[in-house]
């Protein structure tokens, strides 16, 4: 005998699901409170800054910030600010939407580990955010990605909206 | 086996909207204070497990509980989330550590419903999509409207009752600096406020608040190195009576009945209206208030209205509660939690 | 944290059930928690009054579309008038759910428990389940990014595969092994006895490196369990399975800040349960395993942080047909997430079920060649955050 | 430096298919078909609303549905005059929970009358048979018997 006997369930195409439609449209929509930590990222963002928090007691830098440190539970020491380029950790080359359909083109995304003077990270541990990378989908196949230097292309000021899409995307920044 | 102990609490928000603090910072603000009062453990060394309470329609994220460990201290250690009211997560916690694996649980809740645009939209997603949600109800609130009918029908419960208990209940919050909606309020005022769901008044439903709570919890050896002052945990009890409103008892909160029960059980408590000192309620609902401490035994079926009247000071000392301002909704009406210390 | 204490109740499984795992099922989520439920007790020749309390198990309100989830499935899951709570830890619930129903046993509040995890992923039918993933990302910081959830699953993937030097290739060999255990499956929903690595390989680029076939399916169903203390168990059954360990961790929010090539959440969780149940070598003492796949690459990941294989070793062990089901180490008989099917918190709650049966000896057509008396069950969850580990044993 | 303070960003999808069950599904055609039925279980012979194909408290299977009369009673009833955040409704609206003779449950539903009381009988109001769409809102409303 195998176990599950005999496990119940009405399988049904998409056609027969008869039941209740609900669009859900406009029904959950909030309105986040940034909160100190990423208020003042975003509004770093507008400026063209990538700003971080430090714990000087275990020497972490927090990018996207907090005014906590997880490791140490402690308020944070202050703000630093990251440099807008950085190595690129890992990445991927997406050929679908959000929505499951088939993207136009690859979009390429990735973890980058930004650079923040004056402080060393190893592969533990570093500042670092998920972002677009405008490079070619076979530098993802090829893994030649993996430790690319990248820089952050900056929409023009007049567009930035204090949003992490006020950078439109990481480019290849030269050895 | 082992005793189980209240030895920290903290606390943040209270206040109808908390512009300046995300709900992280919030959570971080309320441990970070129930640490210190819990004689200043560190969360990274002293705790065995953390259980945050939330629901993901009210956070607008889903999977909420990737964002628990953080701001509690709790990154790489054991964390879970309970969805329900946060006296379930004291019950999950009393239970760990009854289990004899868990010395330290700290329990986290929060809410912030002034991040919510759409709150009643969002409420309205937990009626069941086929026998409730395509009535398209213009106010959630005419459910709890439909209890309190019955109640109120049943035991001859009248406004005057629900009265009293919206003036006592703004009266104790001025006495408690975290309740925004405290205020002496007249005989009369009562009346002035609005019918939303008739029976119901605008005075009748507690409004909302930003908060968060951080509570610890320690076993009898673990709570006697913590503090001094640690309060007991003798009963522990949540129930659910249905999922479907159709079959639940609109007139009497049966789940809180059975609750209670469970708790008084194992607290070895027999008569529950002598030996019971005073109770903090869920009123989130002015009738709620009256169907409590009748599901709690702490006044017998339908009596609970004529004693607030005619005894104002005995139920007053027996059951004062906060201002009806300091809760928010959480859970469902069929179901219910106690917690008596 | 205590160690080496002596439980005074110890929790033992005496029944398991589950429905079908499909792509959509007509069954309401009540109705699939009920099927499951139903058919566990049937199991543990028992009926709902006999049950003290109950535990339920989900993942995110988004997919079933109904807020408050846990109070709309206690009926089906046998809560009627009793004590019922909902734990969740996204992708690891389904662990997760049987680890609440312990100490709801062993704390001696409850002497027997329903555990029943269920997901219905197809109600989020417009325009596609995989939408509603958008939600568990960073609402301020990702989630205006756009991201589909297996974004996150690629960039693991590719670091592993970077940092491990692992081919696609030997990922592969991963779904092929699941897909084909999965046919003596009778709830499965993706059995196919003849894939080979090149199905996979050729099969639809989703995010590279993940492909179609390395990703389980979108799926309705239920699991569920129903635990006893010791004293019931051995009324109920001549052959309970223990409960010997229970571990779980959530690794930081921040995924960004982290290096993914290894789970470290995963190897905390097993110690936890390695030191509870008095296991020190894993790799020997743990004779069956149903590590969480829902990619292929997660379960030689999760073999690695569970300390069944060294770092990078996993691969090695797969390739050498260690882990078939007629192997040293067999991993995943049940054909996994990858192979019966992925209704999340079910899918987790059908491994733990799955290391039941084979522990009795009544996984049939599944039932692994060596004799087996320790087995586990892991699961994953939230960003790449949450490790659950459950070790049984008769 | 100045802060962000809000983030506005929405939870949702364009729309949820919600299936009904085996049983919930012919229930649903029932009432397109203008006739209100109730779950029967067979083992325990309990007739409930609304249909599962389950029984909660018995844990037994439920298969069949039977017809039942389309006149109950007002167990309880509640007026609606504003909306959630405090707006007034052009009319009010009553909503009841009606209860049918010999079934455990009832239904949730509007109701129109001049004058409502608890214990009043009242009957349901269907929509035209072209309007029905296989929903709970095939009945318009109840109304005084």
């Amino acid at each position: 005998m195998t176990k599950p006997v005999n496990p119940r369930g009405t399988p049904i195409k998409e056609a027969e699901a008869v039941g209740i439609e609900f669009p859900v449209v406009g029904k959950a929509r909030y309105n986040y409170t940034t909160g100190e930590a990423l208020g003042v990222f975003l509004a770093g963002l507008k400026q063209g800054r990538i700003l971080g928090t430090v714990c000087k007691r275990c020497g972490r830098v927090f990018v996207p910030p907090r005014m906590y440190c997880s490791y140490c539970f402690r308020p944070v020491d202050g703000w630093v600010e990251a440099r807008d380029e950085g190595v690129v950790v890992t990445a991927v080359a997406s050929y679908i939407e959000a929505t499951r359909a088939r993207a136009e083109k690859a979009r390429v995304v990735g973890v980058i580990k930004l650079e923040v003077p004056g402080y060393k990270f190893d592969d533990h541990f570093f500042p670092g955010i998920m972002h677009y990378i405008c490079v070619d989908d076979e530098a993802v196949k090829s893994m030649g990605i993996f430790g690319m230097r990248v820089r952050a292309r900056w929409r023009p000021v007049e567009q930035r909206v204090g949003s992490i899409t006020d950078i439109e995307c990481f480019e290849p920044a030269g050895p | 086996m082992t005793k189980v102990a209240i030895v920290g609490l903290g606390w943040s928000g209270f206040s109808p909207e908390v512009v300046d603090m995300s709900f992280r910072e919030m959570m971080f603000k309320a441990a970070q204070r129930a640490y210190e009062d819990a004689g200043g453990l560190d969360p990274r060394r002293d705790v065995d497990a953390f259980i945050s309470c939330q629901e993901d329609f009210w956070e607008g994220i889903s999977i909420a509980d990737e964002f628990a460990p953080d701001p509690i201290g709790g990154a790489m250690k054991s964390v879970y989330t309970v969805a329900g009211d946060s006296l379930q997560c004291v019950g999950q916690a009393y239970a760990m550590i009854k289990s004899g694996l868990f010395d330290v649980v700290v329990v986290e809740s929060h809410g912030k419903p002034s991040d919510m645009l759409t709150l009643h939209d969002v409420m309205s997603m937990a009626l069941d999509p086929i026998s409730l949600r395509p009535l398209g109800l213009a106010n959630i609130h005419a459910l709890a409207a439909l209890e309190a009918r019955a109640y109120m029908a049943k035991y001859g419960v009248g406004p005057q009752h629900l009265a009293e208990v919206v003036e006592k209940a703004h009266r104790a919050g001025l006495r408690n600096p975290r309740a925004s909606y405290a205020g002496r309020l007249n005989a009369g005022d009562y009346e002035l406020s609005p019918v939303v769901v008739d029976p119901l008044r605008e005075a009748d439903i507690a409004k909302f608040v930003d908060a968060a709570v951080v509570v610890v919890l320690a076993s009898e050896a673990a709570a006697r190195d913590l503090s001094d002052t640690p309060v007991w945990v003798e009963g522990v009890g949540w129930r659910t009576e249905t999922s479907t409103l159709e079959l639940h008892d609109w007139a009497f909160p049966l789940h809180a009945r059975m609750a209670a029960e469970d708790a008084y059980r194992q607290a070895k408590i027999a008569d529950p209206a002598k030996e019971v000192g005073f109770a903090e309620v869920d009123n989130r609902y002015s009738f709620k208030e009256l169907q409590h401490i009748e599901a709690l035994g702490l006044a017998p079926r339908g009596s609970a209205a004529e004693m607030l009247l005619e005894e104002p000071s005995t139920q007053a000392a027996a059951c004062p509660s906060t201002s009806a301002a300091a809760r928010w909704p959480r859970g469902s009406p069929s179901k219910s939690t106690a917690s008596p210390d | 944290m205590s160690r080496n204490i002596n439980f005074k109740h110890r929790v033992a499984v005496v029944g398991a059930g589950m429905t079908l795992f499909r792509r959509r099922l007509l069954e309401t989520p009540q109705e699939l928690a009920w099927l499951a439920a139903k058919q566990a007790l049937e199991e543990a020749g028992l009926a709902l009054k006999d049950i003290d309390c109950v535990v339920i198990g989900s993942a995110p309100d988004a997919f079933d579309g109904v807020h408050m989830k846990g109070e709309y499935l206690a009926d089906g899951a046998g809560g009627w008038h009793k004590p019922v709570v909902r734990v969740y830890v996204g992708g690891a619930t389904g662990v997760f759910t049987p680890i609440a129903g312990w100490w709801h046993v062993a704390s001696g509040l409850c002497r027997k428990a329903l555990v029943v995890a269920e997901e219905k992923m197809s109600h989020a039918a417009k325009p596609h389940p995989q939408y509603v993933f958008r939600y568990i990302w960073d609402p301020i910081v990702e989630k205006p990014l756009n991201p589909n959830l297996i974004w996150i699953f690629a960039m693991e993937m590719h670091r592993y595969m970077y940092k491990c030097g692992v081919k696609k290739e030997d990922i592969a060999l991963v779904s092929v092994k699941n897909k084909r255990n999965a046919c003596g499956h009778p709830s499965a929903q993706l059995c196919d006895p003849n894939i080979t690595v090149d199905d996979v390989l050729k099969s639809e680029v989703l995010v590279w490196p993940v492909q179609r076939l390395d990703v389980s399916p979108v799926s309705d169903g239920a699991a569920a369990l129903v635990l006893a203390d010791e004293a019931e168990a051995r009324r109920i059954t001549d052959t309970p399975v223990w409960i010997k360990g229970i571990g779980f961790t959530l690794d930081t929010t921040h995924w960004t800040n982290r290096d993914l090539a290894y789970p470290e959440y995963v190897r905390r969780a097993a110690e936890m349960a390695y030191r509870m149940a008095g296991i020190d070598n894993p790799r020997k003492q743990i004779d069956v395993a149903e590590p969480y796949d829902p990619f292929d690459y997660k379960e030689l990941h999760h073999m690695e942080g569970l300390g069944l294989a060294k770092k990078c070793e996993a691969p090695i062990l797969t390739r050498e047909g260690v882990t078939q089901r007629d192997g040293d180490l067999p991993i995943n008989p049940s054909g996994g997430l990858l192979g019966v099917g992925n209704p999340i918190a079910a899918a987790g709650l059908m491994k733990v079920a799955e290391i039941f049966w084979q522990l009795r000896g009544e996984a049939g057509a599944r039932q692994v060649k060596k004799p087996v008396y320790t087995g586990l069950a892991q699961a994953w969850g939230d960003l790449m955050q949450a490790g659950t580990v459950i070790v049984l044993g008769i | 430096m100045n802060r962000v303070k809000y983030f506005q960003e929405v939870m949702e999808i364009e729309a949820y298919v919600y299936t009904a069950g085996p049983i919930g599904t012919r229930w649903l055609q029932e009432l397109k078909n203008g006739r209100l039925t109730a779950a029967y279980c067979a083992k325990c012979g309990k007739l409930f609303l609304p249909p599962k194909m389950f029984e909660p408290e018995t844990f037994e299977e439920a298969v069949e549905l039977r017809p039942i009369d389309d006149v109950g009673v007002v167990e309880t009833y509640a007026v609606i005059h504003r909306g959630f955040d405090g707006e007034e409704l052009k009319e009010p609206v009553a909503v009841a929970f009606i209860r049918f003779p010999g079934v455990e449950g009832g239904l949730v539903h509007y109701v129109k009358a001049k004058e409502l009381r608890v214990g009043m009988r009242v009957r349901a109001r269907w929509r035209p048979v072209e309007q029905r769409v296989g929903s709970i809102t095939d009945i318009e409303c109840f109304e005084p018997v």
